[in-house]
């Protein structure tokens, strides 16, 4: 077990008190989102999410295999979230079994895979005996809290962004053509979950953090380390664009009341529409880009012949 | 989810085994698994190849003319070496047991012979001697006499013992008797004091001819005696060599 | 009474001092002019090789269903002992890019290297008398094979290429396989283009009584076992070839075609194909500073071993040469000269161009030795 | 050809990404730190190296790499400065630039230099300063290029790694840390190989060292 | 102007007898050669008998020197001393219970885990644990060591808490006693513990000295006078 980043009592105390006094570390309102940067590599499925000092790079790639017994018209979709000390010392290498990593990837697998974000029967080549396998690897660069959130959006920007092969089939015959032969092919992307994180901190004692009687606990939106680090309760909830909720998820911590609840999806779903309009613009310039490019060399082509 | 295994290289994962087929009619010729004949019977044993083991020993054993039907095998021992943990009176004793080149033995009949040797060889060691150590011994299997598609276990079982013993003796850990072992069809019997102790009998119950375990550990006996004659006469000439 | 007190040096038992002081009991070793295994500088240990008739191929008598080793090797070199054998598997391989007749593949397949070679999959454990998870030093050594094999160029990929021929069954009752490569070449030529298969090679390599760096010993004998390998035939059945299974699954229903098993003969086998002229062999060696300052004292007359700087050594064995050396290379070489591989690690010193000359030519030297070895140890 | 910032994460002590041709890795330095038991040496620096591929799960591959470059960084720590201390340097692959299959030069090549940044930015104590080069032979006549692209590294018929410990501002060549050639070549092609990539280091080294004088001038940008 | 210096340079010194050699430097025990090993700026610095050659650099991880003034927080109580963590993940270094003032075997202080302690490095060997003192070791008087009682801790860069200690014409202590009251406790080891009489000062302050450190000085006064508009002006 790696060891845990200090905090000294004076600056929980510090931290909790500013709360009390509306005062956010980093002059963020409680329910303002840190800015998210999204930044497209060369190859497809190539992106970095910055989040303040929250760093997470995804990386989709896809093989061809055989699809599971049981599942014959589907293909494979996996998410990996390892850590490495990069992120921070407190991760270890490769072990993924800490409560905070399991629930973290977890949630996003809920997220993503488990709503059916991806259309895995897109996947399949020949029914039973081929089909895609997608991988989505998700790297943790620097940690600064928010790893759901920025880890969702990662991903999903992946998704949308990656193109696989074009396969053509002739009986049993695959043929695989490469990039450079045909232009390849999008995944098929059924919505975009977003994932919004919240943070509830209890500025009472800790008798009160029973009974929940005064309600007088603070709620944050999209919490740093230090944050995360001292807050009592957490929620994630995760919607997309057409005001479907895909997933709550809140495990223990601060009890809250349904009204509040209520308010946090509502909350959430303005994050969820200015982040899915601006990936849908991040994608959009990136596909100008490329096309730009492309019709430069067509028209090249198109002298040369 | 991840759970191949990325400390080897395991190749593509479609890949499919080679499956045999023998088609020319010698597929009938094939020998019916021969009468073991204990008598003819011969034994190689070198101690001392594992330079870094404290014992070792390397046992080939032959029977008959046929290098087909040898097993090789190569026992070394690790220990007595301090044990980490709570403290305990006597040494604690580990058995591993791995085919080097072929993989045919399923590994819960593995874990069956490492206990079952494990057990012959607790009661054979002066365990007492070593208070809070280990004694670990690898058995590596190079050659294995397989006659079918399954493994025929009883040869390599009694090859076991009597490789352990050799490797105990190498490494100078003290034990009360050279224990060796006998097979008899399908039976194998370890015995110590002179063939009037049984310290571990190995029977596999597909085999029905030999229901009577008197008599089954009456000529198992017999093969103990030659093998450990085997030994013995091992032990002192390398012995005398020394000197 | 007066008590004197007399201060003695303490003398150890050279494999003492080797565990307590390896650099001083190296030093010591080299101002004799020796190393602490008593081999000259550059003096190799000697290599034993058999193969063991573990494989079915070195040995007729073996039964091949119960035995799939396809090729072996028994490699001693000191007290260390390596066990190589190779099984096989057989792949399925993806059919990429526009469908192009063999020969058009060969040319455009020129431009990429590697693409036209194979590679082995290694496995290769250190007895250590110790259970658990691979150690780093048995999967880098095991990865470092893999990439050496697949850059040598050793095997073409072709001579992995599945000639899959087809079993039929007269109306008889009697059965008999056609290869597409026989003279009775009369199989439908359908099956033969519709799909590609491959045979995966395996290598298992045990290593008994580690006794220094282990790549060299662990490469030459892969390289001896690759030698004696052979590859069996491999046929289907034609009643199982066009077997198609119907199959539905919430509203939805499509007819598979099974994936039919490849059966190997086990009464044909073909030698495996390597290049010959990639077939290169390994050999390490050590360069060393000598200091001065823990030569023994000697006397006026004796002749200076070495005019001091540094001196190569070859063959690193022990604990002693493994604990005090910073600089070692790696080279495998072919007899000819040809090189497959070089690695230099250390920046412990300088390695000086003399010494990098030197090696390159002990390692051809050693690999012709080698490879003599491996045709007289071939029965 | 190469473009590298260091300070790029701010959870750890200190960091580069660095971008080589179609490769990209950035690397994480984390040290002295309290080692784990089993990490600890009596009288020096230990020293965990980690790397990351860009797709799928690290294995026998990275474990190669992480071996290469241990080997190189090992000699060049000041590692008798921080005895029972520990060092963690960790890499993720952003962009391969190669098959990942069949080759790891470009990687390695990236990793090594990337390793020198991290190094300075972190502040643990380097005997000497380092930079590493990737070479291939290519074609008939035996063209050395310097970087290969990958179009160009598929292609060849070798392929080398040099890394060197540089002194003197780039000047100096003080020692060789690592050559790795691959492939199939002659003795000659070797050192020929080997006496261009010395240049192309010391090429590298300067550049390395501009990213090493923009860090220092960031570093101490309140004296402005 | 000083020169621009990195690991395996040449040294600007011509002489290796009476060099005295500081943070940066090494001095290689076989080989006696002196060499930079960190990258910064060579300082070379001349007394009367002797010269010093130190490499002024950046870093944020805190290695103990004899000397330091550090701010150093309470992880756990041992019987006769408290372990103390100068950086998170940084091996821990020994407080014992007698470096305190008026020190007795009676008289335990009253640190508790999680407290704030600013205090003086007095033992530093590489091979051992490093120990720390609260109390003036030459007269066994207080000395404005001890407890630091609430405020806040600001993580900066271990060169910039060494100019807020060591250089007196740094203006951002100066700029910040404009706005507001404050105590400050400036620890080497790059731990800024600052207090105010009321929250919002404070963190005004902690915001200041964070953004500072990677802006001029030149723009100090604005970013202060910005981050006390902000906390002056947001609304409750």
């Amino acid at each position: 077990m790696a060891k845990e980043v200090e905090i000294p009592a004076a600056e929980s105390k510090f931290v909790i008190e500013c709360l009390r006094q509306n005062l956010r570390l980093d002059s963020r309102k409680f329910d303002e989102f840190r800015s998210v940067e999204i930044e497209l590599g060369d190859d497809y499925g190539d992106v970095t999410v910055t989040m303040g000092k929250t760093k997470v790079h995804c990386r989709i790639s896809c093989t061809i295999t055989q699809p599971y017994e049981d599942r014959p018209f589907e293909g494979l979709f996996f998410i990996s979230t390892e850590t490495s000390p990069m992120a921070g010392p407190q991760f270890e290498n490769g072990n993924n079994t800490g409560e905070d990593e399991v629930l973290c990837s977890r949630i996003i697998e809920k997220a993503v895979r488990r709503s059916g974000a991806l259309d895995v029967e897109g996947l399949c080549i020949v029914a039973g005996s081929k089909c895609w396998a997608v991988r989505a690897d998700v790297h943790f660069l620097n940690c600064d809290g928010g790893f759901i959130d920025a880890s969702c959006i990662a991903v999903m920007v992946g998704l949308l962004h990656f193109k696989k092969p074009d396969v053509s089939v002739s009986g049993e015959q695959v043929t695989i053509h490469p990039v450079d032969e045909r232009e390849p092919v999008p995944l098929g992307v059924l919505h975009v979950p977003i994932c919004v994180s919240f943070s509830f901190f209890n500025p009472e004692d800790a008798e009160e953090n029973i009974k929940g009687e005064s309600n007088s606990e603070i709620c944050i939106i999209d919490a740093t380390l230090k944050e995360e680090l001292l807050r009592d309760g957490t929620l994630t909830v995760t919607l997309n664009k057409n005001r479907e909720v895909v997933q709550v998820s809140k495990a223990g911590g601060l009890p809250m009341d349904a009204l509040t609840l209520m308010e946090c999806c509502h909350k959430a779903y303005k994050i969820t529409e200015a982040i899915t309009d601006q990936i849908n613009n991040v994608l959009k310039a990136d596909a100008t880009a490329r096309n730009q490019y492309a019709a430069i060399l067509s028209s090249e082509n198109a002298r040369e012949s | 989810m991840n759970i191949t295994d990325r400390r080897r290289i395991l190749g593509p994962s479609n890949a499919k085994p080679l499956v045999f087929e023998r088609l020319e009619s010698s597929e009938q010729a094939a020998q019916p698994p021969q009468e073991k004949n204990n008598e003819n019977e011969s034994m190689y044993i070198k101690n001392g190849l594992v330079s870094n083991a404290n014992g070792s020993s390397y046992l080939e054993l032959k029977r008959g003319e046929s290098s087909e039907q040898c097993t090789i095998l190569l026992s070394s021992v690790y220990g007595p070496r301090p044990s980490r943990g709570a403290f305990s009176s006597k040494a604690s004793l580990s058995v591993q047991f791995k085919e080097v080149t072929i993989e045919k033995i399923p590994s819960g009949e593995l874990k069956e012979i490492c206990n079952f040797l494990s057990n012959i060889f607790s009661a054979v060691i002066n365990l007492e001697r070593y208070p809070k150590s280990g004694i670990d011994i690898f058995l590596s299997l190079i050659k294995n006499p397989i006659t079918s598609d399954e493994a025929n276990l009883e040869p390599i079982i009694a090859a076991c013992v009597n490789g352990i013993t050799l490797a105990l003796a190498d490494a100078g850990i003290e034990i009360f008797d050279t224990v060796s072992a006998g097979t008899y069809k399908r039976n194998v019997v370890a015995f110590s004091k002179n063939g009037t102790e049984v310290v571990g009998l190995w029977k596999d119950k597909e085999d029905d001819t030999a229901n009577d375990i008197l008599s089954v550990i009456e000529n198992c006996r017999g093969n103990y005696l030659q093998n450990r004659k085997g030994i013995i006469e091992y032990l002192i000439r390398s012995k005398n060599a020394d000197i | 009474m007066t008590e004197s007190l007399e201060l003695r040096p303490i003398t150890f038992h050279p494999d003492v001092l080797a565990r307590i002081a390896p650099e001083l009991s190296m030093q010591r070793h080299l101002s004799l002019g020796l190393r602490p295994s008593l081999r000259s500088f550059e003096e190799f240990r000697n290599v034993e090789i058999s193969d063991g008739g573990l494989s079915f191929a070195s040995n007729a008598d073996i039964d091949r269903k119960g035995n799939n080793i396809l090729g072996s090797n028994v490699l001693k070199c000191g007290k260390t002992m390596v066990v190589t054998s190779i099984t096989g598997g057989i792949v399925e391989e993806n059919i990429s890019g526009s469908r192009v007749d063999d020969e058009s593949t060969e040319s455009s397949n020129r431009a990429d290297r590697l693409s036209r070679f194979a590679q082995v999959h290694p496995v290769v454990e250190v007895e250590r008398g110790r259970v658990g998870a691979p150690t780093d030093e048995e999967m880098t050594l095991s990865q470092r094979l893999r990439d050496c094999v697949l850059h040598s160029g050793l095997i073409p990929k072709k001579a992995l290429d599945v000639a899959v021929g087809i079993r039929s069954t007269d109306s008889e009752g009697i059965s008999s396989i056609l290869y597409p490569d026989e003279e009775e070449n009369t199989i439908s030529s359908g099956l033969k283009s519709r799909r590609k298969w491959s045979y995966v090679l395996y290598a298992k390599i045990q290593v008994f009584s580690r006794d220094g760096p282990l790549f060299e010993i662990c490469w030459n004998s892969l390289i001896y076992a690759l030698k004696t390998t052979q590859l069996p035939r491999a046929f289907v059945d034609e009643r199982t070839a066009d077997l198609k299974i119907p199959v539905s699954m919430r509203g939805r229903s499509a007819t598979f075609r099974e994936t039919f098993d490849i059966i190997c003969d086990a009464s044909k086998f073909q030698p495996l194909v390597l290049n010959e002229e990639n077939v290169a062999f390994a050999s390490n060696f050590a360069i060393i500073d000598v200091d001065p300052e823990t030569e023994l004292p000697k006397d006026e007359d004796e002749m200076q071993v070495d005019q001091g700087g540094s001196v190569l050594l070859a063959d690193i064995q022990g604990e002693a040469e493994e604990a005090s050396v910073f600089s070692t290379i790696s080279i495998i070489s072919s007899d000819a000269g040809r090189l497959k591989h070089f690695k230099v690690i250390g920046g412990g010193l300088n390695a000086s161009m003399e010494h990098l000359k030197k090696s390159l030519n002990l390692a051809k030297l050693r690999a012709s030795d080698l490879s003599a070895k491996s045709s007289s140890g071939d029965r | 050809m190469i473009s590298a910032q260091t300070g790029v994460l701010d959870q750890v002590d200190g960091s580069c990404k660095l971008q080589c041709g179609e490769t990209t890795v950035i690397c994480s330095v984390t040290g002295p730190i309290e080692p784990k038991a089993r990490q600890e040496l009596p009288s020096q620096l230990a020293l965990e190296v980690v790397v990351r591929p860009c797709k799928g799960v690290p294995n026998t591959r990275e474990k190669l790499l992480e071996d290469q470059i241990r080997g190189v960084v090992t000699p060049v720590l000041a590692k008798y400065l921080y005895p029972r201390q520990l060092c963690q340097i960790c890499f993720q692959i952003l962009e391969s630039g190669e098959p990942e299959d069949e080759y790891n030069v470009k990687e390695l090549n990236s990793c090594i230099n990337a390793a020198y940044l991290a190094l300075i930015d972190s502040g643990v104590a380097l005997q000497s300063s380092f930079s590493s080069v990737c070479v291939s032979v290519l074609g008939s006549n035996n063209e050395i290029l310097v970087n290969p692209t990958q179009e160009q590294l598929i292609k060849s018929d070798s392929t080398h790694i040099l890394a060197l410990e540089v002194g003197s501002g780039g000047k100096k060549i003080q020692n060789v840390l690592l050559i790795e050639s691959n492939g199939d070549f002659t003795e000659e092609i070797m050192f020929n190989v080997l006496s261009r990539a010395e240049k192309a280091c010391v090429e590298v080294a300067l550049e390395l060292r501009k990213a090493v004088e923009d860090k220092i001038k960031r570093d101490f940008i309140w004296k402005q | 102007m000083n020169t621009l210096i990195a690991p395996g340079d040449k040294l600007d010194i011509a002489d290796k007898e009476n060099v005295v050699i500081g943070p940066g430097v090494y001095c290689d025990p076989r080989t006696q050669e002196i060499r930079p090993v960190n990258a910064g700026f060579e300082v070379i610095g001349s007394t009367k008998k002797n010269l010093s050659i130190r490499v002024d650099h950046n870093s944020k991880r805190y290695i103990p020197a004899v000397g330091d003034l550090v701010v150093g927080l309470i992880t756990g109580s041992f019987s006769d001393s408290y372990r103390v963590s100068l950086a998170s993940f940084s091996s821990p270094v020994t407080l014992s219970y007698m470096a305190f003032p008026n020190a007795s075997k009676k008289n335990r202080p009253s640190l508790k885990v999680g407290d704030l302690v600013y205090a003086r490095v007095c033992k530093a060997d590489k091979e051992l644990e490093a120990e720390i003192e609260c109390v003036d070791s030459t007269t066994g008087k207080d000395a404005g060591f001890g407890l630091l009682d609430g405020g806040m801790v600001a993580d900066v860069s271990l060169a910039f808490s060494r100019e807020l200690t060591f250089n007196n014409e740094y203006p951002l202590l100066t700029l910040l006693a404009k706005n507001a009251q404050f105590e400050i406790a400036i620890g080497i080891n790059g731990k800024v513990w600052i207090k105010c009489d009321d929250v919002k000062s404070t963190l005004a302050c902690y915001r200041s000295i964070n953004d500072c450190q990677s802006h001029p000085s030149a723009e100090h006064k604005f970013i202060i006078s910005q981050h006390f508009k902000a906390v002056t002006n947001s609304v409750q």
